[in-house]
């Protein structure tokens, strides 16, 4: 086995053991160290993602932990969409990191190691092919999220984990009895597998297994934010910090992620009599989603609350581009979610460089002294305002485009476009609200001279140029987002991860 | 007749415990109630090891033995409450 | 510098003992025992303090031989008074005056009256010179404390000379 | 290739004056213009090619998957268009480099107007549905940021916000509508579509697409109803008005109908429609533009109207009808930038827009007055100049078409009255301004202004003399052109000259004349008519209704989210009993085909007291610590399950795992009230929620009875076959944990790790109030640290830490392993905690726990990988058998090694949790007196 | 047998999910322990029910399955993890908020009774 | 397994259960907690005692060699009762909790009366 074999290893490997690292001397209690060894580990995570993508270009890249064959031991699949997402954690982790680097990992114990571990747990996620495994990921990630959360304190954040914690915890326990019902009709919990015995089940076992699967369909919509399981998430993003509510962009994504890999390979059209199991959901839930989102969007009174509620939004868009269930559709959905995690992060962070500058008025709509450096972060603005309205020429409208495209033949059309374009109007109201109230509605004269963070500028503009990428480069992307969607349709099936094992 | 004696003495550990629980829900004091716990605890150790004996098999053992350890932390740690309020200080 | 490479040799003795009746006496276990046995007193030594010295050893076995004695004979004592009605108990709590000293022989000497049934030492006074005892039933004060300090303190003072 | 240059030369050249910004103004502004002037002689150099009927074509793919390529094309239309926005766009240029003050940022303001001259020329010239819309929007953006240029003025704000919103929203119907076109068209491809107009009428999206369409064209024309936001956008700097909304951008609209014309016209939901929204914006526009005190809000509304008759000559159902459409695009245009000049130039020169003040301008400004009254004069159409040219057309056209059948013969009477109120209005910017009396309080002496200021009005205004006087030679080729790329066919035969004899149409122009002048006449009557009714102020309409939609919004979101967690896992468990709960309706039994075991009394006792401890802590859940009293006999009765039903590790864990949490309680219930302070819930609530929760407990006990019930395969007999020989041991759930799936144990630790770090973090810095005593007042007892407990935990120590070693080594093989080991030594260290206290154990050099928390999951992961150098996956196991002399045979497996890193993790986790925690009180305890 | 397992996951989970919907923070920890015995009994069940098989080699003929027991025991470590975290941040939220409450703050229609009562 | 060591075992078992059962019983019965506190501390760790000593013999007959690891729990427990009993009554005194009227009070009572509760202080612990 040559080293090249572990590659798809590494995205959990290497941040684990830089977390570790970074718990014992000569790293611990020293930002100064940590900051250059995570900024490295990160462009090692990016490469790594990178190459696995080139490689899942021709074939996925397969895993068997502990050598044992699938399904008995845990495997790890790096397909087209799982490379895919781990190159965007990886872009969002280091422009986030870069962001924290300026001086948010200072205000609490233990940030740089949790921020590795935050990406291990992502990572992991997106790498299994076993559904109990996927389970310990979404703790892992979960754990470090809560532990991020309250990064800096605070009485609001405290609050806000309070909910997102408890609500999480709850939901876990149901993610256990689903996988429960799930081993019980199955008799096994690896993806591939399940996806082939699926078709199989006796009748009794197809009732049980949809149970089991609409309740793992929950665990996702809470992770991803469904209506009405979607509470916490405006209070979590929008108390959180800056940089960790930008990674924590890509959080609801897993758990769309996880509904694609489970209700999309898994409960596909494969299976029989359990095919489609949760789009007759999902289209209702969706557009509750967006439409839930879109309102409380309207009444956001801060930059924060905006984003988080857009979230929501990009969350709802993306589950009826599950309902619809075709591989267009998610080929449009997996590019709608590149685009909108790097812009939600974006946003984020450019709330946190506002925040930093406005003093008492922090990120709210009222009217306050000038920013000093009002210029460069009102066209920061203005850029992301756009990308995430879904205004050309940023990738927002690519975006848009295509999803509606893609659900142009579905039945619900009517439905799934008004919310698309309506929840966009309502985003082009509240930005330009937010904008001219930010930027415009001033009085008196700037305050101290306060300079964001060359780092803080770094990730930003990483991000925005992101955003310029997307649409400059829209052919080859939205290619890959095709490809992997019609992959992860075919679905992978354990005789072909036998197949393909090195 | 080892089987009758099993069954007995299960079946008088099994009203230990029952009584313990009532004790417990009685109270009236909480000592009263962490002692009942206290004796639940150990009541179990006896109901493992039968198990052990009725089943033929020493795996039951360990639980027995960490029951007997972890019980008195517990009631210890009860104890402290009730006396400190903090039970590490 | 033995102390330091075998600080605690009674607990290591001890436990290398424990670890054979955990598992068996074979001569792997005897080894492994005999290693965790000095192990752990190596890392469990900085949890002890002063020990008390054990001046008489030998009248550690016969201590033991009478508590358990006491506690086969007064257990069925204590039975019947239990299964008995409530209104015949007589309880009281008796404060026992303490010549013992040092903190382990009080310790075992309070352990050894709450084993023995029909006495269970409450709490100890904070000048730890009384011990104050709870009696299921209690008859002649002056003899039970006579009896304690008979039967246990007299031999507990005994082993640890204090 | 060229053609691509048309467009991207400006956007290059957005740069330019960004680049400039601190030269000299006139040589930015001039260079500003390059790239411009370069696209116009481009634009220019294709004349002959389109006259002669060809359609110039140039196409990059893009994004495939969309149907979006990088395309564009000139035909005629496009053609008249770039003219129009590249000509006037480099007259606009210079008229703001002597429009704009010092003040002003030109730089920043001559970026927007070139971004926006792009965003135009990508409209005209895309060949490509989907880009078409990306330039549309863009043109939306670049007005937003020229109308709130003067972005400190509250009107420029709003004003912007308004037009963005209003063009915005029907930037995204026309979105929908164009993509609905393209999936009908089964092609993106602009000159594709237009050749479908058969297939798309007859498809069944016809009207939805008819109609987003037009909601796009007619929010951007500013047609009635949508029109009031046009007024506003009057906020932005006059160069502005004159360039976007009069003479390009709002003509976007018009130019959509006319590119979809051969496509979506020709039916009569179209005809009527569009006629009738045009009828009634021509009328509404010119009526309101009579009244209107502001010079650019008279021209704003009059821009409304003009807008309304190109729509309603679009909507009339004749094919002369859209050629005077496409006429008066270039009509209007030119005599409505000159216009918006002039008025630019007065309120530069006099400081006033007002009409009430602007009186007898004449004197002050002849030259000026002249220009603004040849084109006031064409707007009014009046003969000899372009507007009466295109007027008489639509006259003409008004009695020709049949649109509303036998009703048909309203509209013409409709247009003679809108041509008599634009005679007024026209009347009335001439008379009221340059004449009529002598200025009112004018803060500005007004005087001509600057020679250069002038041109670009003196060039516009000798373009209408050129085209109403010389129309066939000035423009005739032109407009062939265009409206042929209009009616995508042959043209029906046309004349453009002034003179076609006495007709109806020239008495219906007379008509309008001697209406208007009558009206100006009377304008004293007409304006106290309208003066009874409030002024309807569209921004304040517009800004009270966003606020009332944000306030329901913010209303149903306070509602629908009261932020109360009760709420959300209300929500949450409701959600998992749907979810669960309707499969199981199908499921006709619950009770499978496997034999149900025995039942005997001790599992009946066991369930009896399970039952009654969880019903018990329910009940004294506000009684804290004897709910914690109580939960403990549930723990106790599930570790005894797990061990009664052959799962002996489960059960040590459960029971290890169980006292942990027993002692976190504890430290927890020091800082929390003992007793809910306050009454949990009203009594409806409990009663809800206890019928969910029993919903939800009567489902997954449902599930369970019918997954328990049922015969079951399962990969399992490997794992049972190849625990010796794969794994190295014997007790297969510890090889399941350390090795089959040892990455998910990897993955727990981690948790755990994680955790104990998370709450570290948690009480870094937490203040919190000390009791002094318990709840009831009674003060804490003196003794510390109780001797007996204290000698007694010493002692047990050592035992505790061999029975830990015990646990771990047999773990591989019988119940037991690392996790176990670690948290019997874990609470072995906790034991000396209580007995001992904080300082005690921390004297003895035991801290640091995040460090022991690192070197195990090191250990772990450094075991994982340890199988790399045998060219083995993460985590392979090694193992093998031993013979020692004495010692006999044994067995090491790197399996053990992995333990050994959970069992140390666990042991800093654990510690560090409750070491931390503990740690809390220990600094400064209030003194409790003792109650003697 | 199975029967009454049954029901006493039926009743563990009745329980948790009851107490996690109460409004202080700790009966919402207290109904989490509850939930994850329910859970966890009921993960441990996927495999059925064996008495007096445990899954040891060469201790019993047909031993149980082992991969439920594994995955219980993951689950319950994992779950120790998370109350210990989830009982800190309750702690936390005390400190920061003043109350006990799972939203920080008492419920409005109990503020008001409470400033009824106050008032008569 | 010889007949002889059945009925050793059952011995043993019966004794066990007996004073287990006795032991709760008297915690269930007896009139106030200082009372209840002699039950089970005691009884119970006898009736354990006899248990394990029934386990003993079967688990070393079954195996064929020596088990008495079991002594290590009884070492357990003989060690920790006292101190729990220990820790439960000082919790009882401290707290107050109520005991029999009828308790005799000793000579020395007036030394121990710190520790003591008065009979005025008597206080029926609700929770
Ligand atoms: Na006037
Ligand atoms: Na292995």
């Amino acid at each position: 086995m040559a080293l090249a074999d572990h590659l798809i290893f590494l995205p959990v490997l290497l941040p684990l053991l830089a977390g570790i690292v970074l718990l014992l001397p000569p790293f611990h209690d020293n930002l100064e160290r940590q900051r250059p060894f995570v900024m490295a580990v990160n462009l090692a995570l990016l490469l790594v993602a990178a190459l696995l993508l080139g490689k899942a270009l021709q074939a996925p890249s397969v895993y068997l932990l502990g050598n044992w064959q699938p399904p008995f031991g845990i495997l790890l699949v790096a397909d087209q969409l799982a490379s895919l997402m781990l190159v965007l954690t990886a872009i969002l982790a280091m422009t986030t990191h870069w962001y924290a680097s300026a001086g948010d990992d200072g205000r609490g114990p233990f940030f740089q190691p949790l921020f590795m571990f935050q990406v291990m747990g992502i990572n992991g996620a997106f790498l299994t092919a076993d559904a109990f495994n996927l389970f310990v990921f979404f703790e892992v990630l979960l754990i470090a999220s809560y532990a991020l959360l309250i990064h800096g304190g605070g009485k609001h954040r405290t609050q806000a984990a309070v909910h997102y914690v408890l609500l999480n915890l709850i939901g876990s326990a149901f993610f256990l009895i689903g996988l429960g019902i799930l081993y019980a009709s199955f008799g096994t919990l690896n993806l591939p597998d399940m996806a082939e015995k699926a078709s199989q089940l006796s009748p009794d076992n197809v009732i049980l297994a949809k149970a089991g699967g609409l309740l793992l369909l929950l665990v996702f919509g809470l992770k991803s934010a469904m209506l009405p399981l979607h509470f916490w998430l405006v209070r979590t993003y929008s108390m959180t910090s800056a940089p960790v509510a930008a990674l924590f962009a890509i959080m609801t994504k897993v758990g769309i992620y996880s509904i694609w890999r489970v209700h999309t390979a898994v409960f596909g059209d494969q299976a029989g009599a359990l095919s489609g199991l949760a789009s007759d959901w999902l289209w209702v839930l969706g557009i509750l989603t967006i439409a839930v989102g879109a309102i409380a969007a309207l009444a956001s009174q801060t930059l924060k609350t905006l984003t988080a509620n857009l979230v929501v939004v990009s969350a709802g868009t993306l589950l009826i581009s599950i309902a619809i269930g075709t591989p267009e559709a998610m080929g449009a959905a997996i590019y709608y979610l590149l685009h909108s995690t790097l812009m939600t992060a974006a946003l984020f962070l450019l709330a946190g460089m506002i925040q930093e500058q406005r003093g008492q008025a922090q990120d709210r709509f009222v009217r306050a002294k000038p920013l000093p450096q009002a210029v460069p972060l009102g066209i920061a603005f203005f850029v992301v305002a756009m990308a995430v309205v879904g205004m050309p020429p940023l990738s927002g409208f690519l975006g848009k485009v295509w999803l509606l495209q893609a659900s142009a033949d579905s039945v619900h059309v009517a439905w799934v476009w008004s919310a698309i374009l309506l929840s966009g109007l309502v985003a082009l109201v509240v930005f330009s609200r937010a904008g001219t109230s930010i930027f415009w509605r001033v009085q008196g004269q700037a305050g101290a001279e306060i300079k964001a963070h060359n780092l803080q500028w770094l990730a930003l503009s990483s991000l925005l140029m992101l955003a310029v990428l997307m649409v400059v480069f829209a052919g080859p992307i939205t290619e890959l987002s095709n490809s992997a969607a019609e992959e992860l349709f075919n679905g992978l099936t354990l005789s072909q991860v036998v197949e393909v094992q090195p | 007749m080892l089987e009758l004696a099993m069954k007995i003495t299960a079946g008088m550990v099994l009203v230990a415990m029952a009584l313990n629980v009532w004790r417990l829900l009685l109270g009236p004091s909480i000592p009263d109630r962490i002692l009942a716990l206290d004796t639940l605890y150990i009541n179990s150790i006896a109901l493992i090891i039968l198990l052990g004996i009725y089943n033929l098999s020493a795996l039951y053992y360990e639980g027995a033995l960490l029951i007997a350890m972890l019980g008195f932390v517990s009631t210890a740690a009860l104890c402290k409450y009730l006396l400190r309020g903090d039970i590490i200080e | 510098m033995i102390r330091r490479i075998f600080p605690m040799p009674v607990h290591s003795l001890l436990l290398w003992l424990v670890w054979l009746l955990l598992n068996d006496f074979s001569a792997g276990h005897i080894v492994l025992g005999g290693l965790l046995a000095w192990g752990i007193a190596l890392v469990a030594s900085p949890f002890t303090s002063a020990q008390t010295k054990v001046v008489r050893p030998l009248l550690i076995p016969v201590y033991f031989a009478v508590l358990l004695w006491d506690i086969l004979i007064s257990n069925l004592d204590v039975a019947r008074r239990v299964m008995g009605p409530n209104r015949s108990l007589r309880p009281g709590f008796v404060a026992l005056p303490l010549d013992i000293t040092g903190d382990f022989p009080q310790t075992a000497l309070a352990s050894t009256i709450s084993l023995t049934p029909g006495t269970v030492s409450v709490d100890l006074s904070s000048d730890r010179r009384w011990l104050y005892i709870h009696v299921l039933h209690l008859d002649d004060e002056a003899e039970l404390i006579a009896s304690i300090k008979q039967g246990y303190e007299r031999r507990l003072r005994e082993i640890f000379a204090c | 290739m060229n053609l691509l240059w048309i467009p991207l030369l400006p956007l290059l050249g957005t740069l330019v004056p960004l680049l400039t910004t601190r030269w000299e103004r006139s040589q930015s502004a001039a260079l500003t213009a390059v790239a411009p002037a370069i696209s116009l002689v481009l634009v220019l150099l294709c004349i002959p090619d389109v006259f002669n009927q060809q359609t110039l074509q140039v196409s990059y793919p893009w994004v495939p998957q969309l149907g979006l390529n990088l395309s564009f094309h000139l035909d005629g239309l496009g053609l008249l268009f770039s003219l129009l926005i590249l000509g006037i766009g480099l007259l606009v240029i210079l008229y703001a480099r002597y429009y704009l003050s010092e003040k002003d940022h030109m730089g920043r303001f001559y970026a927007y107007l070139i971004l926006f001259m792009t965003a135009m020329l990508g409209i005209v010239l895309s060949n490509n549905l989907i880009q078409l819309w990306f330039f549309w929007e863009l043109t939306s953006i670049s007005s937003f940021l020229l109308i709130s240029f003067w972005s400190d003025k509250t009107e420029a704000r709003k004003g912007a916000r308004m037009a963005l919103t209003i063009t915005g929203a029907g930037g995204l119907a026309l979105l929908a509508g164009l993509i609905l076109l393209g999936e009908v068209a089964g092609s993106y491809n602009l000159s594709e579509v237009l050749q479908r107009g058969d297939l798309i009428r007859a498809s069944d999206a016809y009207p939805a697409i008819m109609v987003l369409v037009l909601i796009g064209a007619f929010t951007k024309s500013a047609q009635f109803p949508f029109h009031f936001w046009l007024p506003h956008a009057m906020a932005a700097p006059t160069p502005v008005s004159a360039y976007l909304h009069s003479a390009t951008m709002v003509k976007a609209g018009v130019f959509l109908m006319a590119r979809f014309y051969p496509v979506l016209a020709q039916s009569d939901l179209w005809f009527i429609t569009v006629s009738l929204v045009g009828l009634s914006t021509l009328l509404v526009g010119a009526y309101t533009a009579l009244f209107k005190h502001d010079l650019k809000g008279l021209l704003a509304y009059s821009t409304i109207s003009h807008l309304g008759l190109i729509t309603l000559l679009f909507g009339l159902n004749t094919q002369l009808a859209a050629i005077a459409a496409v006429f008066h695009i270039i009509n209007h245009a030119v005599f409505k930038a000159s216009l918006f000049m002039a008025a630019g130039i007065i309120d530069h020169e006099s400081g006033s827009r007002d009409m009430r003040q602007l009186n007898g301008l004449w004197k002050y400004m002849p030259y000026t007055a002249t220009l603004a009254m040849v084109a006031a004069a064409s707007m009014a159409g009046v003969p000899l100049l372009n507007g009466f040219l295109s007027k008489e057309m639509l006259f003409a056209e008004t009695l020709h078409q049949s649109t509303f059948g036998s009703l048909s013969w309203v509209i013409p009477i409709m247009a003679t009255i809108g041509g008599a109120l634009a005679v007024a209005y026209s009347l009335r910017f001439i008379h009221d301004v340059f004449f009529n009396g002598e200025p009112i309080n004018l803060p500005k002496t007004p005087h001509e202004p600057p020679r250069y200021m002038r041109v670009p009005v003196e060039v516009l205004v000798v373009l209408c003399l050129l085209v109403g006087i010389v129309p066939e030679w000035s423009v005739g080729e032109l407009l062939r052109a265009a409206a042929g790329a209009v009616l995508g066919q042959t043209l029906p035969a046309f004349s453009l000259s002034i003179w076609h004899g006495f007709n109806l149409p020239l008495l219906m122009s007379a008509l309008a004349v001697l209406g208007g002048g009558w009206l100006y006449y009377n304008r004293g009557h007409l304006f106290a008519f309208q003066d009874q009714f409030v002024e309807w102020d569209a921004k304040l309409e517009f800004e009270r209704n966003i606020q009332r939609i944000t306030t329901a919004a913010a209303r149903f979101t306070e509602w629908f989210d009261n932020g109360s967690l009760q709420r959300y896992a209300f929500a949450l468990v409701v959600m998992a009993l749907v979810f669960a709960g309707s499969p199981m309706l199908e499921l006709e039994v619950a009770l499978g085909s496997r034999p149900e075991q025995p039942l005997n009394w001790a599992v009946i006792a066991a369930a009896a007291m399970l039952i009654i401890g969880t019903i018990t802590t329910v009940v004294f859940s506000h009684r804290r610590l004897l709910a914690l009293v109580l939960i403990s006999i549930v723990g106790l009765i599930v570790s005894i399950t797990f061990a009664y039903f052959s799962a002996p590790d489960l059960a040590l864990t459960q029971l290890s795992v169980e006292v942990v949490t027993i002692i976190l309680f504890l430290l927890a219930l020091f800082f929390l009230p003992q007793h809910a302070s306050l009454r949990d819930s009203p009594p409806q609530r409990i009663v809800r929620d206890l019928t969910i929760a029993s919903l939800v407990g009567a489902v997954v006990g449902t599930l369970c009875y019918a997954i328990i019930t049922r015969p079951f395969e399962s990969i399992s007999s490997f794992f049972i076959a190849n625990s010796k020989t794969g794994g190295g041991g014997t007790n297969v759930v510890n090889v399941i944990l350390v090795d089959f799936r040892g990455y998910d144990t990897l993955g727990e630790i981690a948790v755990l790790g994680i955790a104990a770090l998370g709450i570290f973090k948690l009480l870094a810095g937490m203040r919190l109030f000390v009791p002094a005593s318990d709840y009831r007042g009674r003060p804490w007892s003196e003794d510390k640290h109780p001797i007996m407990l204290k000698k007694v935990s010493q002692a047990l120590l050592p035992l505790a830490l061999l029975i830990s070693a015990y646990i771990f080594l047999r773990g591989h093989n019988l119940p037991g392993g690392g996790f176990i080991a670690g948290l019997v030594t874990a609470i072995a260290l906790i034991q000396q905690y209580i007995a001992h206290g904080v300082d005690w154990v921390k004297e003895r050099g035991v801290s640091g726990y995040h460090g022991i928390i690192a070197v195990g999951l090191l250990i772990a992961v450094l075991t994982g990988m340890g199988s790399w150098l045998f060219e083995r996956p993460f985590m392979t196991t090694w193992f093998e058998y031993f013979k020692w002399p004495v010692v006999g045979k044994f067995e090491l497996a790197s399996a053990m090694l992995f333990d050994l890193g959970v069992y140390l993790t666990v042991i800093g986790a654990t510690l560090l949790i409750l070491a931390n925690l503990g740690k809390l009180t220990t600094s400064e305890r209030p003194k409790a007196g003792v109650s003697d | 047998m199975e029967t009454v397992y049954a029901i006493c996951v039926g009743v563990l989970t009745t329980g948790g999910v009851y107490l996690v919907m109460r409004s202080h923070t700790f009966s919402v920890v207290l109904g989490l322990t509850l939930l994850s015995y329910a859970v966890n009994l009921f993960l441990f069940a996927s495999g059925r029910l064996v008495v007096n098989q445990p899954a040891i080699l060469g201790q019993s003929a047909n031993p149980a399955d082992p991969l439920p027991q594994a995955l219980v025991l993951t689950a319950i470590v994992i779950g120790f993890a998370m109350t210990a975290f989830a009982l800190i941040l309750a702690l936390r939220a005390r400190s920061d908020l003043g109350n006990d409450q799972v939203d920080g703050r008492v419920r409005d229609d109990v503020l008001n009774k409470r400033k009824k009562s106050q008032g008569e | 397994m010889t007949e002889w060591i059945e009925i050793l075992v059952s011995v043993l078992l019966i004794i066990g259960g007996t004073f287990i059962v006795i032991g709760s019983f008297g915690l269930a019965k007896l009139p106030d907690f200082y009372t209840r506190l002699h039950a089970p501390t005691k009884a119970t760790t006898l009736g354990i005692g006899s248990v394990l000593m029934a386990s003993m013999v079967v688990h070393t007959i079954n195996d064929g060699s020596v088990s008495i690891h079991e002594v290590v729990i009884s070492l357990f427990l003989f060690i920790t009762a006292p101190i729990s009993a220990h820790m439960l009554s000082k919790a009882a005194l401290h707290r107050r909790v109520e005991h029999l009227q009828s308790s005799l009070s000793s000579h020395n009572r007036d030394k121990a009366a710190r520790q003591l509760p008065g009979d005025a202080e008597l206080d029926a612990d609700a929770d």
